[in-house]
């Protein structure tokens, strides 16, 4: 079956959520990822938001954390104090997987969600942090999507919103945050992970069509390449689902 | 029964009476949802200037009070409007363009802050944003800090976990407290002394409210204090809070307001294109904003058909269905 | 009229209560003080609990802060710690008067309410702060129930649970507590007061039938008696409202 | 829908797996209302031991822990029932005979402490207590707190507001976090998963739930997950925190569960007068705790007569009119 890479991206992400997880989901394809995981691969997985909602039913897709439609069905709504507090707990935070999106990320899975140029006269404003620099520094795990594109993989960010791994091994646990840190950097071309030791990033798998030299063509930043495969494309059974289930009126993908 | 009364009034009177010029400002709400609109509106109408507003992610009413130039001070977290405005649009120019003074925190860095306020504390302690550039960067200096008794002196503190490093942590961040001149929240029901029942999520309202000295709120209905009182423990806000009590049927429109009415994607997606080019955007607060006396007039403005289409399904709370390409 | 010390002594106290004024309540007679202000000379009072009841409604008198009775119409129930915030704010924590019971007070109005003798192995053992500790940090306004026995009026407390004035003018802000403290001492003789200059209880007023010396041969320290009056008796009126709506069923008084 | 199938148990298997000797426990309610006490007389009659209890004034249900010999630790902030005994009777002569170890706090220390446990923060910040006996007095000495890591080493600290006077504070009280191995509340409806609808006051159940490792839920009613997600605002505790749900009619009885039933003034007063008489409440214990099965071999002793009389009214929630000399 033909798919899209916004569908290949969507289902590389699902696979990365397992029974069990709790999922931080932010909007747009983030949430489209914790939907799809939740019908395809991770039925025991459960949906939270930032703005409280736990375990939402989702019976369309929520163009906000703020929808209503996040709070329809949940086990529980509650606010943002509950949700974050959530996260930081000892015993859920380490349950729990964030999802974020950002405009660049360094070598070590560091967010910049601010601004390109200077922080007090920016070039471009994004809109901040939101939850995502709280989710970065508390949880265990953390899947990142991106566009892979040179500008949005610097050698140094603009400004650092969300913590990686900071500036490498043990830098997390030494500016006094939770071990953990971002999992995997899910773009259009493929899939990143962090080695154990350098934490630094590494490619694991590239998309069909592409190679690791184009992945490489778009990022500041060189990435060992020597441990790539090709990932495996959406499943007949996978792309199904997505399409009929999760987003049938297309809204996001 | 208490010392309430006469706390019901026109939602003129109320901004004119506790949002002054120049003071310190949070509104409820979060991006889309709930955000007390048609008092933003009002603020607007009523030219309001130098306002100094405490966001968490108050999306389109932070915007749009940027938009009329009513804020001249900002603490924010996101300024972000979900799919309708990914970086709210105003929000983004006024930054870019060095027209407001602001300072960038994160979501759960302002809901604490709140919560200190609320508590009445100094502050509050959490793990978040060690080593980033949110701790790292002040948006307002220390001079300014030191000038303006309404600053903490710093943004914020990192200390060594007193407690070795029980709980797991070796040092902690220390967000100060925010106690707002005025908190503007608009909630489902109301009785006319102030007591709130918010349904669906509540955000960050309740903290937001509890931290300042006035609160307005805006509500849908005004109920009897009876029906309230039969499940007190639904009534996240005491009237003792509570400042002033106004009732706005629409009162978040465009946002949303849970179980009551959806967002109106066609308001915000005009909204959006309008507020990208500066004589479009001016066109439009001379129509909706200006050009209106009230909140009701912006309805008919809007028509009854775009209400009807936003109106909330009984049973899921939104408008089950509805068109939000 | 006749009338017993025990309602003498809840009249007395609810005439500190003002229209407006939150009423932190503790169990017995500050709840039936409170409930009778509220009934005879301050309408606009708002009872209140820390257990997170505002302005119950009280059909019948609740035995425990956390009776069901408490929960039954009120404004709004929550928990201790929103109960507590609203005493710790800045805002609605300068509207709010405590009343507190103690096994002792001192001259400036600290209290007692955890044992006598040793902290480590005591003589008698009581309950401890509760709340009590709590409300004497935070609120402006404090009034204390007292039995008036030598013991309970000692020179030193055996320990000092709950802060009054500590050790005199200054010594709140300097202990880094809010300004305010214990307004007055109701006890089966009279009311004392707290001097505005040396923060030292005086006797206000003594009840009919009782002299001031009396008051002085039941407690450790002395106090001022120059500025006593005699108290005036609880009203036909007062007496009436007490007697047949704040505890028809005798439960308390 | 979530990993949380298989927690419904019975009380004694729930009590058996998450209940161990030595372990840090806390129980919910407050005095004489919804202490879980069908969970407290099961662990008295498997005669656990060694048990360190958190406890803010959960009243009733602590008093009979420590009659049963079941704790030897004790962090407290009152230890009292309100009018059936102002000083919890076995609470009292434990401490004067030298028993048990004990700490005292005041209620806010305690419920501040619990929240710091649920947000996970190693403590929170207070004025409470500034001055007095409760931050000087350690019940557990520096010593025994260095030699034991699942204790805070130091009771409290006070630190100078880094913030300067900001929130009209000086100096601040720290109080460490506590975050028990096993926390039981009571509660009127949960579903099978664990999602919990306290109605009336929560006191402070939700925070000690989630600062725990284990929570055990015993209910009134198992209802099911649809009822409850009807209205999610409602649910204070989301199953995500909950290892066991145990079905148990009258789980807080002899206190009482609002809108259930009422607290039994006859049993209460019955108790406290056992209480004051060592030989006398032994007796008690071999026939109310350890001469009974299970909760409802305790019900039958106490008899349907009894019941009925503190069955609650349906518009006040508890039992009107109630004989409570």
């Amino acid at each position: 079956m033909d798919y899209t890479l916004k569908e290949m991206m969507t289902i590389m992400a699902a696979r990365e959520i397992r029974d069990g997880d709790i999922v931080f989901c932010g909007t747009g394809i983030s949430m489209v990822a914790a939907m799809a995981a939740k019908q395809i691969n991770a039925p025991d997985s459960i949906i939270f938001f930032e703005t409280g909602a736990i375990d939402s039913k989702l019976e369309e897709i929520p163009m906000a954390v703020a929808d209503s439609r996040v709070m329809f069905g949940a086990a529980s709504n509650s606010g943002l104090l509950e949700a974050f507090a959530t996260m930081q707990n000892p015993n859920t935070g380490d349950r729990i997987i964030g999802i974020l999106g950002s405009a660049q990320v360094d070598k070590y899975g560091n967010l910049n969600s601010t601004c390109i140029g200077d922080y007090f006269q920016p070039k471009i404003r994004f809109s901040g942090s939101g939850g995502a620099c709280d989710v970065a520094s508390f949880v265990s795990r953390c899947l990142i999507f991106m566009q892979h594109e040179k500008r949005k993989f610097p050698v140094k960010l603009d400004y650092l919103t969300s913590p990686g791994y900071l500036d490498g091994p043990g830098a997390r646990e030494r500016a006094g945050l939770k071990p953990g840190g971002p999992t995997a950097v899910i773009t259009n071309l493929g899939v990143m992970y962090f080695d154990d030791v350098t934490k630094e990033m590494y490619l694991a798998s590239y998309y069909p069509g592409v190679t690791p030299q184009d992945i490489l063509d778009n990022m500041e930043f060189a990435v060992d390449i020597s441990r790539a495969i090709e990932a495996e494309p959406p499943s007949d059974r996978e792309l199904k689902i997505l399409r009929e289930r999760v987003d049938p009126h297309k809204l996001i993908l | 029964m208490n010392v309430s009364q006469g706390k019901v009034m026109t939602l003129e009177q109320a901004i004119a009476t506790y949002v002054t010029d120049g003071c310190h400002i949070s509104i409820g709400g979060f991006t889309v949802n709930r955000n007390p609109m048609a008092a933003v509106y009002e603020i607007m109408r009523q030219r309001k200037k130098n306002l100094h507003c405490y966001a968490h992610s108050n999306g389109t009413g932070v915007d749009e009070l940027i938009g009329g130039g009513c804020i001249s001070r900002l603490e924010i977290a996101y300024g972000g409007n979900g799919k309708a405005a990914p970086t709210c649009i105003r929000f983004k120019s006024a930054i870019q363009r060095g027209e407001i003074l602001f300072e960038d925190y994160s979501n759960y860095h302002m809901s604490l802050r709140f919560h200190a306020g609320a508590m009445g504390v100094p502050f509050i302690n959490t793990l978040s944003g060690l080593g980033t550039d949110i701790l790292e960067k002040w948006g307002f200096s220390r001079e300014l800090r030191a000038m303006d008794p309404k600053l903490p002196d710093k943004k914020i503190e990192i200390i060594d976990n007193p407690f070795g490093n029980w709980g797991g942590a070796t040092k902690v961040v220390l967000v100060p407290a925010i106690n707002p001149d005025v908190t503007i929240i608009h909630v489902q029901k109301a009785d006319k002394h102030g007591t709130c029942r918010i349904e669906g999520l509540n955000f960050a309202d309740i903290d937001q409210a509890k931290a300042s000295k006035h609160v307005i709120v805006t509500c849908e209905e005004i109920v009897d204090s009876e029906e309230l009182r039969e499940k007190p423990e639904y009534n996240q806000i005491p009237f003792i809070h509570v400042s002033a009590v106004v009732h706005v049927p629409y009162g978040a429109y465009p946002s949303a307001c849970f179980n009551c009415y959806d967002y109106d994607p066609i308001y915000l997606k005009q909204l959006s294109t309008f507020a990208k080019d500066d004589k479009l955007y001016k066109e439009y607060l001379e129509t909706f904003v200006y050009g209106v006396k009230d909140h009701p007039g912006l309805l008919t403005l809007v028509g009854k058909e775009q209400l009807k289409m936003i109106s909330a399904d009984k049973r899921t709370g939104y408008a089950t269905g509805l068109d939000r390409r």
